[in-house]
Order: C-alpha cells, then structure tokens, then sequence
C-alpha cells in the first residue's frame, strides 16, 4: 500500500529539452514539464521521441519508461533530470535530443516509495541500495528522505566506469559508497556485499531498505532483506507498452499467484509482495506453444 | 461538425471506440483521476474480453516492439464472470458513454452463460463475442470456421435483445465468408482485426521471447491487411463493420470507413497517447473536408471504386 | 567463418536466397554492370513467378509505401514459357550460382507443362512452385488447400528430378497444414511466406490507390508473421524450410534460422540496398557468434524451445 | 533508344552534405559522391534518409527516386545538386539534412536524354519545357546542350511563387521563359501556351522537344508535339520502390500494349512510346478487385 500517489495530467504533452550531456557511461537530460505535478520518488514517466532510431527499422515504436533521477522547480516549470544508459532504439533517440528539441512526456506514473515509518513503525533509518542505472530513483529517494530528516546510507554499484555515471552529480558530495565489480574504484565486488556489512554489522532493528538496479541485484537485495528480518522496497523494471494500466503488458508474478502490473501496482513493490525480482528472465523457462489464441 | 452516429441502435457522439483490452478505463482513472471520464476518449467504451472462470493471463514476457507495430501475449487476465459483475462491470456501467462487454468461451454453453449474465445488467449496451478461441469439444478454433461460427451466433441469438458484435480473426484466408456466416447466424455487426499471429526470438538467448510462444501483432504494421479485410467483409455482408487495426490518427480512421467501416476502434495508439481517441475524433472533421465529404454519413455512405 | 550449406541437394555457398520477384539479375546488370555477376548477392538465384503465357502484368499504380513495409501489386508480368526458354532463361543458367526458377499456373496440367520443360533445360537446378492462385477447376487457391495442394504436388512429382520448393502464401489459419501436405505430396521444400493480402487507399480521392485494387504486404512489418509462420511450419515437416518475410539485416535472418528455417531469402530489402543479400551474409558471422552459435550448422540444428 | 547510359556503382553509399538551402518554394541540396560516373541529362538517383518523419509512422520506407539537377566537379569528388519539393515524409527528411550528414545514394540510374540529332537527323535546335520540381533534368538537359552549342530555349511554368523555386540557380541568366498560372511573373497562364507560340510562330522542321513535370503539362506538351509532327522526349515519373528494375513497380503504359519500367526503360522516353503522360491517374478509372492473387 503505497503513500498517496501524484496523478498525472490526462496527455502525452511535448515537453522541451532544456539540457543534455554526458555522465561516464551514462546520459543525463533535462525536460521542462509545465503542466506536471511533482513527481514522488520512485514515479517515472513514459517518454516518447519522434522518428525511428538508424538502423532500426520502425523502432521506437512504443514509448519508453524513464525514472526522473532529480526533481527541481516548481508546478508550471518543473526540470525533470533523467539518466540515460544507451542501450537500444528508445534510448539512442532520446540520447540524440539537444537544448531546444522536444520529447513526448506522459506521467508521472506509478507507485512511490513508501516513508520508512510505514513499512516499519520503529524505523530509524534508510539504507538505499542502487546498482547500474538503477541509481536514479535511488538519487530522488535520497534527497526526499534526507530533506525530512531521515538518516539515510546510499550503496552504490557498477559493473564498471562504461555501466556508471551521475554519481557525483546525483548524490553531490553526500556520502555514498561504491562498489565497482572490476574494482575500477571503490569496494572491488558487488554492493550488495556492503549491504551484508551493513545487515551483519550493527543493528538493524530500526533500518528499512530501499533498492533499485539490475534484476540479479534486486533479488541478491530482497533475499538478503527477507534473512534479515529487513522491510525493503525494490524498484522493479519490465517491458511496458503504456505506462498506465492499458495493456496489461508490464507484469511480475506476485505472491500467492497472478500478476503485477508494474505500471499501477508498481514499480515500487514489497519484498514480500514478490517470489523473485527476476521474473522477466522467467520467461526462458517456460514452456512454448507457438500456436497460442490471439487476444 | 456533427459526427454523432450509431452502431446497431448504440448512438455514438463519434464514431471513434476503443479495441478491446486496449484501454483500462479504471487503471486510467487510477493514473490520470477524473479528467479521463470527464473527457473520456471513446463514444462507446469495450471492455478487455471476460471469460467465464478467472484467468491470471500469460506468463511475461508479454509485449514485443515490432517495426511499426508490438506483438502482445497477455493472455486475457480477468476476474471471471462472478466478480466481473459484482465489480468491475459495476464501475463500467457508470461511464459516460455506451458500455459493450467483450466475451470470450471455450464452448457455446460458456458464451450462453456469460451473454445471459451481461444481459441482465441494466447499463450494458452490446455484447462483443471474441471468437478467436478453440471450441473445446471440436477442437476448431470457431472463428476460423464459417459452420462454427454461424452454429455459435444461432445459438446465442435468442439469448438476448442486445446488439451483438463478433470480433473475428484476421487469421484466415477469407475473413468475409467467415463475416457472412456470422451474419446468417444473427450478428449486428462485425468488428475486425484482431491481431495477426506472431512471434519474436530473444536476442539474448536465441529462444522464444514471448513467456507464451507467441502472440498478435497489431499497430500500423498491419494498417494495410486490416484495410483489406474491412473492405472484404463489409462488401460480403449487410450488418455495419467495427473497422481497426493500426489507426493512429484521423486520416487512417477515415481510410477505414472509406474501406466500408460503419465507425472505428483504436487500439494500440492509445498506449502511445492516451488522448489517442480524442485525437482521431478531433481530426476527422479536418480529413472528412480534405477528402470532399460534408458529413461523416458522405463517408459511411461512399462505396470505394 | 564457412557459411556453406545446402538445400535438398543444391550446394549453397551461403544460406541467402532472394525472394523470387525481388531481384531481376538481367536490369540489374544493365543498371550496375558486369560487378553484380563478379559479386553476384545471393547464394542461389530465384527467377521471378513465370507462367505457361505472356502476362503483362497490373495497370499502375503497383506500388504503396506503408510502416515499415510496402504493398505491392505487380500482377506476375513474365514473356510466358516459350520466350523465357529461348531468352532470359538463358541469361539466368549463365549466373554464377545455382538457378531456381518459379512457376505458376492455374491448373495442374499447366503445372505440369511448366516444370517439365524448365526441368529439361540444363542449368536448372531446382523450381518453386507458386501457389497462390487459384485452381480454375475447383475454384480454390491452391496454396489456401492442404487437399488441393497435396494433390498438385503429387501430379508433379514423377515430372521432375529436379528438387521442387513449394512456395507457401500466410494468408491462410494454418500454414502447417498445407505444408504438411505438400510434403506428402512429394515436395522438397517449403518456402514462405508470400506476402500478406493488403490493400491501400488513395489519399486523394479515397478510391482504391492500386490498380489491381489489392495487393500484397511484404517487408520489416511482416517479419513477426512470418517468424511465427515458419515456425509452425517447420515444426511440422522433415523437409528444409527457406525462410522469408522482412529479413533486413542478418541479425532477423538469424531469427529466422532459430525459428526452423534451413535458409534464408531477402526481399524487399533488395529495393533499399542492392547489396541487402552480400549485407545479410556478411554480418551472418557475427550474429551467430553474438548467440553463441559456433557455426552455421549450429544455429540451424538448434531447436527454440 | 537512348544514348550509352553511365552505369552506377553496384552499391547503395553514404554520401556527405555538402550543403542545402531554400530556392523560392522548393530547397536545393547537394550531395558529394566520391564513387560514381557523372551522371547523363535525365538520368536519377534513389535517396534514403534514416530513421522515419515525425508524424508519419515508419515512412519513409523505401527510398525516393530523385533528378539531379545541377553536376559539378568530375569523378571522385562529384558534387550533386538536387531540388525538392516537400510533398511527404521522404522530402521531408531530405529536407531535414544539413551540411555534414549523410544521406544514401545508389545511382545514376535510367535512360538519358538524346541528342537532337538522334531523335530528327535534320535537328538545329531544342525546345526545353519544365514544369514545377520538373525543371531540374532540364536544367541538366540545357547546360549539356549549350555546352555542345546547341542551340536552346527554355520555358519553365509554374503554378505560384510557393510552386516554383531555383529558377536563377539552375537557369542562371540564360535567357528563360518563364509562365506562372497566377500571372505573378513571367506570361500569366501555362507554359505550354509558350510552347504553342513557338510551334505556330517559327518554323519548328529542325526543333526537338524535351520536358519534365506535372503528367498533365507532360500530356500536354506531348499532344502538341505530335499534332506539329515534331520529335519530344519526356522526362516520366511513377512511384519507384528499388529504381533498378528488381519490383517492376513503376510502370507506364507503353504504345502497342504492355508496359514500360519506368527505372530501367526510362525515366526519359519519346512521344511514341506512351499513349498518355497521365498513366498515374489511369488506375482511378480501373475496375478494382479486392481479392486479387499476391504475387
Ligand atoms: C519503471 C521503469 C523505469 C525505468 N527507468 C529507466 C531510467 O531511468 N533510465 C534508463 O535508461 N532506462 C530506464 N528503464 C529501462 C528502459 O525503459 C528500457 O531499457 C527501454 O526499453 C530502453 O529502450 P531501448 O529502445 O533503448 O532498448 P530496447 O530495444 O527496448 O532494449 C532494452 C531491452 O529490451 C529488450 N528488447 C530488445 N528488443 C526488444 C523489442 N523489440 N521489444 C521489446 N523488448 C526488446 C531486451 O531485453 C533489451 O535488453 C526503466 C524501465 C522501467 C519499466
Ligand atoms: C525519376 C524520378 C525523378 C524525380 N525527381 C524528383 C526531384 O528532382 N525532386 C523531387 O522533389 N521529387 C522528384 N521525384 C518525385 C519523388 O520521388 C516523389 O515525390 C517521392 O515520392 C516523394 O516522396 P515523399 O515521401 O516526400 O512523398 P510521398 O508520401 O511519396 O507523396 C508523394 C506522392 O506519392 C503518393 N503517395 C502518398 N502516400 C504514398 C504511399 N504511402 N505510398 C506510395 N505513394 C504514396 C501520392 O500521390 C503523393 O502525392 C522524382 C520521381 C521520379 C520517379
Ligand atoms: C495489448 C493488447 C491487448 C488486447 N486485448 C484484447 C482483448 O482482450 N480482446 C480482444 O477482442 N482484442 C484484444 N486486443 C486486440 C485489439 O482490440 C485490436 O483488435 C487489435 O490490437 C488491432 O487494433 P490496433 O492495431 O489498433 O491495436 C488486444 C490488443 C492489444 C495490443
Ligand atoms: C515487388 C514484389 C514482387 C514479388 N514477386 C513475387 C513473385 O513473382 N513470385 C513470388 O513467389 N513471390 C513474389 N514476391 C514475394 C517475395 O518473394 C517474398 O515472398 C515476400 O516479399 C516476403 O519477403 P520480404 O518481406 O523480404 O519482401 C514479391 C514481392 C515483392 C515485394
Ligand atoms: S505498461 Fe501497459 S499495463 Fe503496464
Ligand atoms: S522502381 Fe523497381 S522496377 Fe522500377
């Protein structure tokens, strides 16, 4: 049960590019949102660029699914920052926008992260967990939690320099630590080992987790969580269509049975809510008919 | 200009409907809050196809983008006809435009339960029967067959005063006979496409990337077969033709009626702009001038040459 | 990496066909020159559809743009049997690559006449059989017909040694059945898929924009259909598959590989890049190594599960 | 039959930008092609654009058949002048491209004007007749001529101001007649009436006509030529898909029955060869069924 949700204006409106620029291996870029509420953490919004990508014929087809990264401003003239990583049609458009072009945006969307007194009365404190691009919600959440005064410990973690950026720009001079798999900088190995040092070390009574990243991570987070006795909330990703509940298209299998629509019933979900944070890789697993009814 | 019209006794203020399963008017107002049943998009709403007993629908993956189109495996995720009407159908029933209850059964003794049961709430305007499925004693899928067709539609006709709308499948070599037989049967109209068969490879991993198999293909790609099978069909029978596949603006809405669609449906645009519908209907007064009609009723009445 | 393959005994230097009607070998010499025999694109050649007389073909218009695809309305313009054997014919056994040549007929006894005397001709390594027409004693399209088509091919079958690739059209339910048909019938190979009925209309005036008044849907847009469809096929037959229906880049070829077909053909591509074939084959080798597939022969043994 | 035709490169290249402006109504860019032959008066080339126009889903697809109209520079660095019309989303991407993008090419393709002398062995001069986007081969046509001292008029019609464009440019002083239909410059009405006053007012034994533009000035132009017994070549248009014979798409009816491709057999062809100019509007008539065979 998520805390009351910004509704988005009933559009896609075509918003400007106020800036664009490189961040390590990531892309940040900046939207002018006039009309929008401002967003909760956690929220994203489906972005929509015009024309298709070189070399991928007809695509874009589908608007794509971004997490605003950092919120600034007010209604009638919010900046709207997101991170980027290239990794196919969608994103290579967007990466192309500079000052002055303009984007279809629709959002904000989805469910926000919950305060940390709501998924633990005795919470304390917020450990924030963000892998890969993963970072953004992580960065929103951040600045939300501690504008209220809550103590919050921001991990960080990459594959490598070419799968990271905005760390600087998103996290400022905060503490956060780092964690790179090649050992580039920071802890050499996965972040979710300075969690286990986090959940082993002191007391965690008082902590809740917050995470959002790659779907290994999410499920290495959300076990580590569940041992612990931690509340946490993931921010989870699937291929979405529409963004507000249309298609049916962008599920995860909850607890219990059935299906999640991330879009309305997520992003942000429970632990418990969940049986795996890896459920898109479940497809492989399944067995085919080729010949299945069409809808 | 006055674009009101109707579709088998339904008065329509557009003739602009949405495709099935393509827009969750709830979820919508759930994301966008009143606006969406203030300005609601659509002059008459159908709801995501229910089937008689709950399904969870497909496993993911669900969704594939395609060049100009998407493939969709969903799966048809619903609450079952019990708690569709003490639900949902509740909801539905109070939008402010003319509700069609989208069906779907394994056998015509499932489609009588759910077409009496629909019947019974006062609110709903029409039935939509979506055929594309296996009858489970013949094996056949019913809207692949001109005799299981018209055997389903006369077998439903006396079980309800409503409108009743077949949905048929474009995956058959002759869409019309299948579309005649329907009409033999009872039906008051006929709205097609649904989507075309297909399927997609993981790029990762060589192996099948829909969590079905496969799935339909829908969205501008396949503008130009739905075109075509409008135009078959409408010509094959008297009854008025629901006309969709890849509309996404104005222009192709009105190529659709040209083609013989009595009004349209859009479907996948809405997931692009959920002001899609708005859209068509806003711009059709516009390409109904550029084309030298000076109604809406020109257009449904001119036959293509 | 060897890309060599085979199929039904014809030696393939690589697994890229074209789609017959796509590529005229002898304009294209005329517009490039003696470079497209030295680098000639495909691993074998198909002729465009000929049949028993002259056809010259639609009137225009022949060609629509639509997303990601084109429809197009040519109507089979060929010089007919005769002037083929003494003409063009000729030019094509000169190519560099194995020649197959396709045929159509609106009767078996034209069939017939057809594959015996392409059969006769030396450098004739194999013959598609284009079915989708209609038979004029049934009526029926034959390619629509698994009975019509198994019964074709087995009036063919003792006129010819000659490989025979039976040619499959998508607009039918199930393209499986009709392929497993025509395996019992005696044929060698499955091709598919022809294009998708589809029609188009004139912006101008809202008649038809063909001249035929329909067409036929080919190119990215279809690829999702046709992946779908040459699975089910080759699923259901022992015989290789030739695979076609939007391939653009090696990547979809490969798509079409995993998905059961033996060897690829590109079309429309043709159209946007006269090197398309040359393009698809060379990027073939680092496609397989993105899936992991050591050789051609691997990706082809896999079975999508 | 027309003269030897210069055979293109067997690929289709990425060429630079060199340049692109506005000219009245229509833009002029210029392509520089390190690889092909120059090209002959009359010939074309296909252009693609990547990635598709804003508003018009996944076109365009195919590439557009395009008249060069003005070569300069000599082989290895050939600098191709092209005037468009922005009539759709292929135009419109061409449109869009600025100094420094490529754009792909695959070309010259089709037959070439002739000589005077090979169409009327008595031949002393040639009447030249552009209409709209038309003008450009007779731009190419005229400084080919003149180069080989043939004597040459020019007549250029156009609708309006907004219809017409590179006029200076392309004809630069050389003396041109001009018609526009809304009097706003030149003779007010159609350029073929200037082409009547040269067929009745002179002797017209040793004249050869060549044109390019709108199938009606085409039929047009055809009609007089024929009703003064003088030679013409014109210059066809039909929607092209490859432009290399592969689709056989961009028939014209030719005299006697069957058809022409247009790519291969044209774009230029004499009088005698069609029966109308108007082939394109021919398919309106037709008896249409929507069940035809696919190929
Ligand atoms: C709630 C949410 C928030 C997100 N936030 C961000 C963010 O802040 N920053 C960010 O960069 N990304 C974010 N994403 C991910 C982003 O939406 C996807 O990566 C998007 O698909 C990228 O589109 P693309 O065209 O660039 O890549 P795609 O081509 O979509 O490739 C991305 C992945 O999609 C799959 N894929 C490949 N081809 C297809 C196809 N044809 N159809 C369907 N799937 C395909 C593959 O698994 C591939 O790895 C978010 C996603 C969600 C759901
Ligand atoms: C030999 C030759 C030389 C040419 N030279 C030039 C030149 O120098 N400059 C120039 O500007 N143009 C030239 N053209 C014309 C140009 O190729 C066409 O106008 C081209 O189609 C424009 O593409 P578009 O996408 O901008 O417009 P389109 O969308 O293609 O519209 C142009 C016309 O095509 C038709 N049309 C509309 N939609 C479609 C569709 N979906 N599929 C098929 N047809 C459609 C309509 O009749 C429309 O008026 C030439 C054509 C040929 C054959
Ligand atoms: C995600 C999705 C879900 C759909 N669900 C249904 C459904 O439940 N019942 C149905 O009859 N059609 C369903 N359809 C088909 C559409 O109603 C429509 O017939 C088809 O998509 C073609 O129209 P379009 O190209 O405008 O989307 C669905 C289509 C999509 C894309
Ligand atoms: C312009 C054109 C002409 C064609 N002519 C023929 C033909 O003569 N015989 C045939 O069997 N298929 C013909 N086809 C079908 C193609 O061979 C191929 O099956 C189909 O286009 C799908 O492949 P693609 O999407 O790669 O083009 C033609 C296709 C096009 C686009
Ligand atoms: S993305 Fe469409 S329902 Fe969630
Ligand atoms: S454009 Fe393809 S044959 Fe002429």
């Amino acid at each position: 049960m998520p805390t009351e949700r910004p509704q988005a204006p009933f559009n896609r409106r075509d918003c400007r590019v106020a800036e664009s620029h490189a961040a390590g291996g990531y892309r940040i870029f900046t939207l002018i949102d006039e009309e929008g509420p401002e967003p909760a953490p956690g929220q994203f919004y489906m972005l929509t660029t015009s024309g298709a990508a070189p070399g991928f014929a007809g695509r874009p087809f589908l608007p794509r699914a971004i997490s605003v990264a950092r919120v600034t401003g007010s209604r009638g003239s919010l900046r709207l920052e997101f991170l980027i990583d290239e990794v196919g049609p969608g994103t290579v458009q967007m990466a192309k926008l500079g000052s002055g072009d303009s984007c279809g945006l629709a959002g904000p969307f989805g469910s926000p992260f919950s305060m940390p007194k709501e998924l633990n009365p005795d919470a304390v404190g917020a450990v924030l967990v963000g892998g890969g691009i993963g970072i953004a919600p992580m960065a929103v959440l951040r600045r939300h939690l501690v504008s209220r005064g809550v103590p919050t410990r921001t991990l960080l973690g990459f594959r490598d320099q070419a799968h990271s950026g905005g760390v600087d720009e998103l996290f400022g001079c905060e503490e956060t630590r780092l964690a790179y798999e090649d050992g580039s900088s920071g802890h050499r190995g996965y972040v979710t080992d300075l969690l286990l040092q986090i959940l082993t070390g002191d007391d965690t009574g008082g902590a809740v987790i917050y995470t959002c990243g790659p779907p290994a991570m999410l499920e290495a987070v959300r076990v580590l969580a569940a041992g612990h006795g931690v509340p946490v909330e993931l921010a989870l990703e699937s291929p979405m269509a529409c963004g507000f509940g249309a298609c049916f298209g962008c599920v995860v299998p909850k607890t219990g049975g059935g299906y999640l629509r991330l879009c309305v019933d997520g992003p942000v979900v429970r632990g418990d809510e969940i049986t795996t944070a890896m459920a898109g890789e479940a497809a492989v697993g399944v067995e085919k008919d080729v010949r299945t009814r069409s809808e | 200009m006055n674009l009101a019209t109707d579709l088998c006794g339904i008065p329509l203020a557009s003739p602009v409907l949405n495709g099935s399963g393509t827009f969750d008017a709830i979820a919508a107002r759930r994301a966008f809050g009143d606006a969406v049943i203030e300005e609601f998009p659509f002059a008459a709403y159908v709801s995501k196809t229910i089937t008689r007993h709950p399904r969870a629908g497909n496993p993911p993956h669900r969704l594939w983008e395609t060049p100009s189109g998407m493939i969709n495996s969903i799966g048809l995720p619903n609450p079952g006809l019990d708690d569709f009407l003490t639900g949902i159908l509740l909801e539905f029933t109070r939008l402010p435009v003319p509700l069609i209850v989208s069906v779907m059964a394994d056998s015509a003794e499932e489609f009588a339960e759910l077409v009496e049961a629909v019947s019974a709430v006062s609110g709903v305007a029409g039935i939509e029967l979506n055929v594309s499925c296996p009858n489970v004693h013949s094996g056949l899928i019913v809207g692949e067959q001109p005799v299981e067709t018209e055997a389903l539609m006369k077998a439903l006709r006396p079980l309800t005063d409503l409108p009743m709308i077949i949905k048929l499948t474009p995956n058959v070599a002759n869409p019309h006979e299948v579309a005649a037989a329907a009409e033999a049967g009872g039906a008051d109209a006929i709205s097609l496409i649904n989507t075309l068969k297909s399927m997609a490879i993981d790029p990762a991993n060589g192996r099948a990337w829909l969590g079905a198999g496969a799935g339909g293909l829908s969205g501008p790609a396949v503008r130009p077969v739905a075109l075509a099978q409008v135009r078959a069909v409408s010509q094959a029978v008297e009854i008025p033709v629901v006309g969709m596949g890849g509309i996404d603006d104005a222009e192709s809405a009105l190529d659709f009626i040209l083609a013989g669609a009595r009004v349209v449906a859009v479907g996948t645009e809405n997931f692009r702009d959920p002001r899609a519908g708005i859209n068509v209907k806003n711009g059709l007064e516009g390409a109904l001038g550029r084309r030298g009609f000076a109604s809406l009723a020109d257009a449904q009445a001119s036959t293509l040459s």
